[in-house]
Order: structure tokens, then C-alpha cells, then sequence
């Protein structure tokens, strides 16, 4: 696996996804930089956290513009495998990679905390390594993570399954104490419909090396590690 | 010239902002206001005549200024320097 | 040269005193023209002259073996081994967070950042320390809630976790909250940055942001002189911060000093050109000569005085090799950022600067700099402060119901559980953070290495007023023993000294008190004060604030694995305590709280006592016989307990512990005594922490064990852990909504 | 009553998000615009007649919706269902 990570300017987890992949997982990482078009042959690409061009007119609308994500865009279209996180999330809803848009939490205050995500669907290159049900511990840190769409592409998420995780409780079950943001339906990440772009809320990055508890986060990139081996089947 | 552009949530779109701002205002007595909704004002000078100002407005709100998904815009073009 | 002098009447305005502009006018042979004024008044404001504090502050221990760079700096430096060393300082910025409680503290997080980054250092963590008024007031929560929000704006946005702090209530703050921030940053040991101009004909670039008109006179003269109805009109000068700006400034910045192109550089903070180019051309022995025409600027019309005292965030002035503009300004586009080159280092030793080709400024760097006054200010004990310590207990009732005690100081602003702030921040970001707020301190790791940072800040400022010199002690050993809980060795120390006027004697007495309580304490612990900031006139209508000498101590873990949490882990597990519990309920919040009562002598410290249960703690550590450590402090064992019980990530454990009833038992209960920690243990590690504790004859109590699901206290307390830690999570939020929990 | 309140950056202080948007626009093509300013466009619902949501609306502006230390506002306030 040869993942390229992009850094956008005000990108902040960039780092720390590098890291996670080459130090922590064996991975090799490229960093990928986004005035530069050229992907380096990379099999798969990684949306960083942060706040792009500092998030001020609205999260990720200026990165999507970057001349890297010309590529990105191509990449995917060919079927590549596109992870967003966080930030990374915000800017594949603006380019369009995927439906619905976040905005500010319900609370109007940033939050970070560690939460429980319950994995909907393992049928993916992101979630092979987890079992149907599996709930996750993950870091979540943002101030707009409120997932929203419109009825018609909600009842499209559901009934095709392109909701990959949502925040549960302990014991896995859908509440409204357990949703950190608002996000409706309690939705943490979705993939598109033809099944290679996917982007959440949380960050995978920050629960690998397990310093601070959880190593849920390797499961993720696990995945799609296994689902390159397989020649891009699960 | 001036333009003035006006991003506001899509009706139906849930508006959380909007809402906490309600909430807000209702916890320091103002129970009288409903239907809060929060956008965006965005002011700006721009060279050209209004015909072409106003084509270029239009595209500057698709590709960037709104996100078609949440929000509907509206602009108004005027002289520089007046209110 | 413009040579309209100014009148004394203009000089006075701009905050001098009589005598300091005559002498000013002596020294120069002349009388400065206004921009020349505008000048000397930032350079002699207190905010940057240090006028009334620095005689007093020489006395400070701020010498060791791991130091390598001490005050005198943007920031302090100690070597953490592997030929790295640990950056780091704190900084006020409480009156303009008062007047634009978000962009106040916000441009307060930006401007520490760099200081630390100016010296070479990759920022890796952030502390705040906070103090308002009490939630009657009607302002407190506005103020709460925008400085928390503006905290987490910047530091968030900026990609520096903050991963700790404090936060305390007072009626002392209702119009002078504070609001001090913390950075510590790691760099090579061999690459540390200074602020020392050098190289006669090298060129001096201005990067970073474009200058406005922001801050004329806001930081430099707002921390300079008291609060009144005027200050109103100063609003307008409040600086707004750009993250976003600030973490390009702090790649390129990076960056940039890989290369050998730097010979000095200084962020733009207070009094912005002004003071970085004087203070970096003084500590060089140098001139320097600036053309205010090629400063970026972001409007129009802006006149030399604006633009020399202009505060404009996220700007940096660097001294380049001559021949190194090129790669500046190359590194500098790549981050899409200004880079200027806006004059030279001379060698005549003034500052000169241009605009529209006249010379506006032309002054000796000397008398602006080394020049400026000491002042030795008169002080004098408050007269009312023996009445203030009298404190008769035969008069205060015991509690009738001691579960109803404990349960309203858990749900006290002072004690209950501060995640409503710290979830407001990023703790995870740079992939480091070990310990999350909500132990006693942080653990960030060092990477590239097996090492961790342990961090903590503290001040009772409570103990302060009822006695300076006992307070800034204790402000010193907790921030220590927090670290010491951590499993870290304390290895340095930088403070925020918060006071009021320094021209009032009792505000002075209550400053050189302070003073002595850190210096006595850092020498007994061999810490060094390394960087530190003092910010006078924190006063409302002539009121001044408790005396809030802030301390922040780093300590080093030399292997991350060894570390401690504050809770308890598991059932069955030993508690034992460290130290003795006297009858101390001075200046406790279980006055304060349930009994309306501020008066007392603060718990008293034996140093060589504190030295030896931190020794204790820290071995025991090391060898791995403990479980958990946890610092006593506000609310005493009681509070102590409770947290080790409900303040774990994990379903929270009860604990059975025995009632030593020889002291009154709500003296025992609340007291806060200092020098104790509260551990749990396995019971087959007992006798080694005996023995531990003999060789330093520390004395240890055991006082119980972890078990089932409530807290019970002798026949005293006994309470459900659950109901404890719903009461103590959610009072501040509960708080913040204008509910009383 | 529908009121429409419109608040925007005061003039000299520092508008980070009307900064990177002009950027943006320049990056996109747009190289005619300049003055970009990001502010909020609040619009609600209020019962009561013109004279006292008027007075009303200037304290939510002063209390709530608008930051008077870098920040000005203005509203209008209209019949409802009016644009
Ligand atoms: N303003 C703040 N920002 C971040 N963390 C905070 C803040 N205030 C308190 N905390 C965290 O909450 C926990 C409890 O704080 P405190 O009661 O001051 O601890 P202690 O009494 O042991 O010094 C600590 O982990 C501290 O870092
Ligand atoms: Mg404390």
C-alpha cells in the first residue's frame, strides 16, 4: 500500500496521519502537497483534518479547489480509494465526492472528545477488517461535524447503505446523548454509491498508536490495506 | 461597483446555527422572535459594468460564495460608496 | 528630520511621568518629536520596561544544570537530554480579554505561540489558566464563554493541542478577569533561535501578516494602567487573531531556519515594530535603520506613528545574512506570506526610521532600552491584613450532614469537574498526548524519542490574599507535585505574576512577598525560573485583584511507559495517603463555599517535607508499586477521594476508607494541608512503599480500600459514585446556563 | 413582523474570513473583486408592531447577535412574507 496524504495550508493532521501510516502501521506514506497535481503513484489517498485555508468562509470550500484535487477527482472517478477525515470529510462534501454537507454543531461549540461508532457496513475498502455491529473508540475534535442533507438524499444514504458509521453509546445503540454534534440520524461517516470514497468525522489517525487508550483508528487503514492486496475487492 | 451578496440556509435544511441563536435570544427574554434563520453577508467592490459584474457575481456564488446543497443566494449590485 | 518637539502636557498623555520624560529629554540632548514619543512611551510602559518589577525580580533562582536559556528571551530553555531541549513561557493577556473576551484570549494564544516558535521550537502544547468573577455577576458567563471559545478558536485552529490548564471563581475578578497562556514547544538543543541583531549592512525582513491599525496602544499601554469609564474608548484598539495566518507563519518560519539564512528573530508582540526592533538591535549592540514605505501594509494612510505602534498579529521581524533574501522570501511565497525586506542593521547604535524619504525617528537604542527607569516602589504590609488572617474555628460550626457537604463542593465552579472548558479544545492534535485534561497533569510525548513532557499550572489566589508569601509557595509546590502525580521529575518553572497597581504600597508588599514564596521554593526544589511575564494594574475603580502569582512547572519522564493517572483503576486496590493532615481550614473552599468565610493563614508549608513526599511519590513511580497518584488540593481528602473515584474515563469504583478522627472532622474531611498525595496500590506492594516512604521518613497512612460503587467516609459520608459524578460533570455547564447545580 | 439584521466587520479591523475568500476568488479567476467582507445576515420572525421590534431588535443587535467592540449592524424590518 502506497498512501498519499495531502497537505493543504492550515491542514493540521497531516503530520500525524503520516505518522500513524509509516511509524506506527509499517505503511508507506507519500506526502502529497497541494499545489502539485501529481499524485506519485499512490493506490490510495488520505483528506487530512484541520482547517483548510482556515475554515472561515465555510469548512473545506477553498481546498476543494486546490489544483491537487483536480487529481484527487480523477483518482476517484477510476475507482481509487478516497478517505476524508474530519476536515478531509468537509472538503469531499464541497467538491461534491460526496452528498449532504456539515455544518456547526447543534451547541455552536467545538468539541472534542472520544466517542463510540457502531460500523454499518464491512463490505468496503475501508471497514473489511471490522465485523458487522463492531463499535468503535475514536477521538472526534470539530466544530462543524453536524452531518445534514436534504429527505430525499437521507432515505438515499439509508436505503442503499451508504451510512458507514454512526455514534452510538456503550452498548451500541443509537441515542441522542450519544450524538456529539446533531448530525441527523446520527450519521458519523457515509461513503459514495459506487463504494470507493468514503469520509467521517472522526479521526482514524489519532487511534493507532493507542498512547491515549483506543487503537480502533488501525482497523480503518487495515482495511484498506487488505482490500489493495485483493487486487480491490473485499 | 458594490455588491452585496446574501448566502441563507435552504428552507428545510436544518439550520443549527439559526436555531441556538433562537434558543439564545428566547433565554434573554425575547420570546417574541421565531424563525430565526443565520447566513451569510458578504460585501464586495467589483470592477466592470453591472450586465457583466452581475453574470460574474453568479458564478463566484456557485463555485465558491454558497454551497448548493444548504444554501440558496441572492445578490445586489450598486454605485460604489452608497448605502 | 522633523524637529517639532513635544510639550510635556503630550508626554504625560502618552503615560510618562514628568521626571521620565525630562530625563528622557537629557539623555537625548533634545526633545522628540511625536512619533519619536510614541516610541519611548511603549518602550517605558511598564508593559515592557518592566519599570516597577525588575529590581525585585533578580531574585529569582533561574540558574541550574539543565538550563539554557533563562529570562531575557522570548522564551526559556531547558535541556530534556537526546540534545533536545523543552521551550517554554507563560503570558498575560487580561485586559484586552476583558474588553473582547474571544479575540482577547484568542491574539493572547497566538502571541505566546510565538515566542515560543521565534526561538526555534515546534510548538507541541498549550496551557491556559483562567480567572473570573463569580456567577452572580452579571457579565462572568459572557466573559466565560468567550475567552474559552477564543482559547480554543486560536489553539485549535493553529494545531497546538491545549492540554491543560486551571479555571477558578472569584468576586476578586468580576471586572479584571485573567487570562494567561502557556506554550511549550521542542527543539534541537544546538538549534535554539535568539532575538540578537548582529552584522552591521544585514538586511532586516518583516514577514507575516500586513500591518493595520490594529492595537495602537492596546497591549503596551492597556496593561500599563488602570481600568476606568474611559476605557471604553480604547476598545477599538483590540487586536482580531488569524490562526490560519499564524500556523503558515509557523511552517514557513520552521522552515526557514533549516536553512542557514537567520541571524536573529523576534515576534512582532506588544508595541510591534517598535519593541522588536529596539529590543533586538540592544541585545546586539547594534543600530538598526527601517523605511516604514516597504512595510505591508493592509490600508491606506496609515502615518509613521500608526505603523511603529501598530499591533498587528502574526508578524515576525527577522535579521537575515545578507545574501539570504532570496531564500527568505522564496520559503515565505511557498507558505503564501509577505516577506519585506524593510531596512538594516547599522552600526551607530540608534534606531533611524524612514517614511516618505524624511527620517522620522532618529534615537539612541540605549537610554530606549537599558535606559528605561527602575523603580524600587515603596511597599507597605495592608493594615487589614492580620485581621484578614484571624480566624477563631471554636466559632464555626461543624456540618450536620456531611454527604450534603461533600456533594456542594463537588458541584462548587471551583471544584466540579472542568470537561465543559477542556472539551472545547483539541488534546489530540500532533499525535503526542499521552494525558488528557482531567488528572492532575498532562503527559505530552517527545517525539523521536522514549521521553514525555508532564505538565501543570496552579495558583490559589485565595492563600495569596490571606498570605502572599505562603500562597506563591504553595502556587510553586502544587504545580510540582502535580507534575511529581504524573511520574515526572520537575525540571523548570515559568510564571505569570498578576497583580494591581505597583504604586499603591500594599500591592508592592504583596508582590515582594510573592516573590520571595517562589524564589524560597523553587531553591528548596532546585527548579529554575526560566521565562516568566508580570502584568501590573489589574484593578477596577481603584480595586485591586488578589494577589495571582501563576506558576506553570514542566517535569520530564524519561520513559512514557511509566507514567500515572490521578483515579483509581481497580477494585480491591489499596489507598493509602502521603503526608499528614493538620487542622488547616484557613483560606479552604470549605469556608469559602459552606460557610461564606475568606479569612485565615493559608496551610503551611515545610519545604523540606514537600521535597521528600514528591521524592517518595516519584520513586514509587518509577519502580511501578503504585497504581494511581493524586494531589490534594481544593476540598481537601474528602474532594480527593471522591475524584480518584468518579474522575476516570471508566465506570467510576467506591472506596471504604477508616475515619482518623484526633483533628475536628471537617478539618480532616476539607482541609487542605498541604504536601499529601492520595495513591492506590496493590496490597502486595505495600511494604515496599513502606519502606520507600522510611527512607525519606515520610510519614504514610493507609486509609482504606477501592470497593463497590459508593464512597464511604467513617460513619461521615457515604455516598453513590454515580450520583457524585453526575453532580460534579455537570456543574459547570449547569453553571454556564445560569442554573445554580 | 419579519426583520432582516445585517452585521459586518468595522472598518480597519481585521476580517480573517473576508481575507482568505478574496483570496480564493482571485485563485479562482475572479481578479476583479477587492474589499471582500464576511458578515452575518440574521433574519427572523417578530411579533409586535414596527415601532417596538425596532427597539427591541437594537437590543438583541447590542445584547446578542452582534459584537459591538469589532463589529456594526443594521436591520430592517418588513411586513412578513415579503422579500
Ligand atoms: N482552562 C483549562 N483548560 C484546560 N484544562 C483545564 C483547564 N482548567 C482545568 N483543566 C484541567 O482540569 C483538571 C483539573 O484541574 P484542577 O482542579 O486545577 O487540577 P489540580 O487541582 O490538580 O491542579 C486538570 O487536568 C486541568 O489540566
Ligand atoms: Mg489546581
Amino acid at each position: 500500500m502506497k498512501c498519499g496524504v495531502i497537505s493543504f495550508p492550515g491542514s493540521l493532521d497531516d503530520a500525524d496521519t503520516v505518522y500513524a501510516l509509516s511509524q506506527v502501521l509499517g505503511i508507506e506514506a507519500i506526502p502529497l502537497w497541494h499545489k502539485d497535481r501529481d499524485l506519485h503513484g499512490v493506490d490510495s489517498i488520505v483528506l487530512p483534518g484541520g482547517f483548510s485555508y482556515g475554515d472561515y468562509l465555510r469548512s473545506g470550500a477553498l481546498a476543494r479547489f486546490a489544483p491537487v484535487m483536480d487529481s484527487v477527482v480523477e483518482f476517484a472517478a477510476k475507482g481509487g480509494p478516497v478517505m476524508g477525515l474530519c476536515n478531509g470529510f468537509q472538503i469531499l462534501c464541497e467538491a461534491g465526492l460526496l452528498p449532504g454537507a456539515l455544518v456547526r454543531n447543534q451547541d455552536l461549540l467545538y468539541v472534542c472528545d472520544e466517542v463510540r461508532l457502531r460500523v454499518e457496513r464491512v463490505d468496503t475498502p475501508f471497514t473489511n477488517a471490522c465485523a458487522k455491529g463492531d463499535v468503535l473508540r475514536l477521538p472526534i475534535k470539530h466544530g462543524e461535524g453536524c452531518y445534514v442533507a436534504d429527505e430525499a438524499t437521507l432515505a438515499r444514504l439509508e436505503n442503499d447503505g451508504q451510512v458507514m458509521v454512526r455514534y452510538v453509546d456503550e452498548s451500541g445503540e443509537v441515542t441522542a446523548a450519544a450524538n456529539p454534534n446533531g448530525s441527523l440520524h446520527n450519521i458519523a461517516g457515509i461513503i459514495n454509491a459506487a463504494g470507493n470514497v468514503f469520509g467521517m468525522m472522526p479521526h482514524a489517525e489519532h487511534a493507532c498508536e493507542g498512547l491515549s487508550g483506543t487503537r480502533d483508528g488501525s482497523l480503518i487503514f487495515r482495511s484498506i490495506e487488505r482490500w489493495l492486496e485483493r487486487g480491490g475487492r473485499t | 461597483m458594490q455588491a452585496k451578496v446574501y448566502v441563507t440556509p435552504k428552507a428545510g435544511v436544518l439550520d443549527p446555527a439559526g436555531k441556538a441563536t433562537e434558543r439564545g435570544l428566547h433565554a434573554l427574554g425575547f420570546e417574541e422572535v421565531h424563525d430565526v434563520r443565520l447566513g451569510r453577508y458578504i460585501t464586495m467592490e467589483v470592477d466592470g459594468d453591472t450586465a457583466d459584474v452581475a453574470a460574474r457575481l453568479d458564478d463566484m456564488c456557485r463555485q465558491l460564495l454558497a454551497n448548493g446543497v444548504i444554501e440558496d443566494y441572492r445578490f445586489e449590485i450598486g454605485e460604489s460608496g452608497v448605502e | 528630520m522633523n524637529p517639532a518637539g513635544v510639550d510635556e502636557k503630550t508626554a504625560l498623555e502618552h503615560g510618562l511621568t514628568a521626571e521620565e520624560f525630562a530625563n528622557f529629554c537629557a539623555a537625548i540632548g533634545r526633545v522628540p518629536n511625536l512619533v519619536e514619543l510614541g516610541v519611548l512611551s511603549v518602550m517605558w510602559s511598564e508593559h515592557c520596561s518592566y519599570k516597577s518589577s525588575r529590581a525585585v525580580l533578580r531574585d529569582l533562582p533561574n540558574d541550574g544544570p539543565r538550563v539554557l536559556q533563562g529570562p531575557g528571551e522570548n522564551a526559556g530553555a531547558v535541556s530534556i537530554g537526546d540534545g533536545l531541549a523543552a521551550v517554554f513561557k507563560i503570558e498575560s493577556h487580561n485586559h484586552p480579554s476583558y474588553i473582547e473576551p474571544y479575540h482577547g484570549a484568542a491574539t493572547g494564544v497566538g502571541g505566546i505561540l510565538r515566542d515560543v516558535f521565534t526561538m526555534g521550537a515546534r510548538p507541541v502544547a498549550n496551557l491556559n489558566s483562567l480567572r473570573f468573577g463569580t456567577f452572580d455577576h452579571p457579565r462572568t458567563r459572557y466573559l466565560v464563554s468567550g475567552v474559552v471559545a477564543g482559547v480554543g478558536g486560536y489553539g485549535n485552529c493553529v494545531g497546538v493541542p491545549t492540554v491543560g490548564g486551571e479555571i477558578y471563581f472569584d468576586r476578586g475578578y468580576n471586572e479584571n478577569i485573567l487570562v494567561n497562556a502557556f506554550t511549550l514547544g521542542i527543539v534541537r538543543a544546538d538549534r535554539i533561535f535568539r532575538a540578537e541583531a548582529s552584522g552591521v549592512g544585514n538586511p532586516v525582513l518583516y514577514v507575516g501578516s500586513k500591518t493595520g491599525r490594529d492595537g495602537i496602544h492596546g497591549a503596551s499601554l492597556l496593561a500599563s494602567s488602570e481600568f476606568d469609564d474611559q476605557t471604553e474608548e480604547k476598545r477599538p484598539t483590540v487586536q482580531v487573531g488569524d490562526p490560519f495566518t499564524e500556523k503558515l507563519l509557523i511552517e514557513a518560519c520552521l522552515e526557514l531556519m533549516e536553512r542557514e539564512a537567520i541571524v536573529a528573530i523576534q515576534d512582532m508582540g506588544a508595541a510591534g515594530l517598535t519593541s522588536s526592533s529596539v529590543e533586538m538591535a540592544d541585545r546586539g549592540g547594534v543600530g538598526i535603520s527601517i523605511d516604514l514605505d516597504l512595510v505591508p501594509k493592509r490600508e491606506a494612510g496609515l502615518s509613521p506613528y500608526e505603523i511603529l505602534l501598530s499591533e498587528s498579529q502574526e508578524r515576525m521581524l527577522i535579521v537575515a545574512k545578507a545574501g539570504a533574501e532570496e531564500q527568505v522570501r522564496e520559503v515565505f511565497r511557498k507558505w503564501d506570506l509577505d516577506a519585506a525586506v524593510i531596512g538594516e542593521v547599522t552600526d551607530d547604535c540608534h534606531l533611524r526610521v524612514l517614511a516618505g524619504g524624511e527620517e522620522v525617528v532618529d534615537l539612541p537604542i540605549a537610554p530606549l532600552a537599558q535606559g528605561a527607569p527602575v523603580y524600587e516602589r515603596h511597599f507597605a504590609q495592608p493594615t487589614k491584613q492580620a485581621e484578614l488572617q484571624r480566624l477563631s474555628l471554636g466559632d464555626i460550626a461543624a456540618p450536620g450532614d456531611y454527604n450534603r457537604s461533600l456533594m456542594s463542593l463537588l458541584a462548587s465552579p471551583n471544584i466540579a469537574s472542568r470537561e465543559w472548558v477542556y472539551s472545547q479544545y483539541d488534546h489530540y492534535v500532533g499525535g503526542n498526548t499521552v494525558v488528557r485534561p482531567g488528572s492532575d497533569a498532562a503527559v505530552v510525548r517527545v517525539k523521536g524519542t522514549n521521553k514525555a513532557i508532564a505538565l501543570s499550572v496552579d495558583c490559589n489566589s485565595r492563600y495569596c490574599l490571606l498570605d502572599p508569601y505562603v500562597g506563591a509557595m504553595t502556587a510553586v509546590v502544587e504545580a510540582a507535585r502535580n507534575v511529581v502525580c504524573a511520574g515526572a521529575e520537575p525540571i523548570g518553572v515559568t510564571d505569570c505574576l498578576n497583580f494591581g497597581n505597583p504604586e499603591k504600597p500594599e500591592v508592592m508588599w504583596q508582590f515582594r512577598e510573592a516573590i520571595k514564596g517562589i524564589r524560597d521554593a523553587c531553591t528548596a526544589l532546585s527548579l529554575p525560573v526560566v521565562s516568566g511575564n508580570v502584568s501590573f494594574y489589574n484593578e477596577t475603580d481603584g480595586r485591586p485583584i488578589p494577589p495571582t502569582p501563576t506558576i506553570a512547572v514542566v517535569g520530564l519522564i524519561e520513559d512514557v511507559k511509566i507514567h500515572c493517572k490521578q483515579w483509581f483503576e481497580t477494585e480491591g486496590d489499596l489507598v493509602v495517603m502521603l503526608g499528614r493532615t493538620r487542622e488547616e481550614l484557613g483560606g479552604s473552599e470549605y469556608l469559602a463555599t459552606l460557610h461564606g468565610i475568606v479569612r485565615g493563614t493559608p496551610p503551611w508549608i515545610d519545604l523540606s517535607v514537600e521535597k521528600s513526599v514528591q521524592a517518595v511519590c516519584l520513586a514509587a513511580i518509577r519502580e511501578g508499586v503504585i497504581a494511581s497518584a493524586h494531589d490534594l488540593s481544593e476540598g481537601g481528602l474528602a474532594v480527593g477521594l471522591a475524584e480518584c473515584c468518579i474522575s476516570g474515563p471508566g465506570e467510576p469504583l467506591g472506596a471504604e476508607i477508616e475515619l482518623e478522627a484526633s483533628i475536628r472532622p471537617d478539618a480532616w474531611l476539607f482541609g487542605e494541608s498541604q504536601s499529601r498525595i492520595l495513591m492506590s496500590l496493590k496490597s502486595r506492594h505495600l511494604s515496599r512503599l513502606r519502606e520507600i516512604a522510611g527512607q525519606y521518613n515520610t510519614p504514610l497512612t493507609v486509609l482504606g480500600a477501592v470497593r463497590g460503587s459508593r464512597l464511604r467516609i467513617g460513619r461521615l459520608v457515604d455516598v453513590d459514585v454515580h450520583e457524585m459524578r453526575s453532580v460534579w460533570s455537570g456543574a459547570l455547564a449547569k453553571w454556564m446556563q445560569g442554573e445554580a447545580p
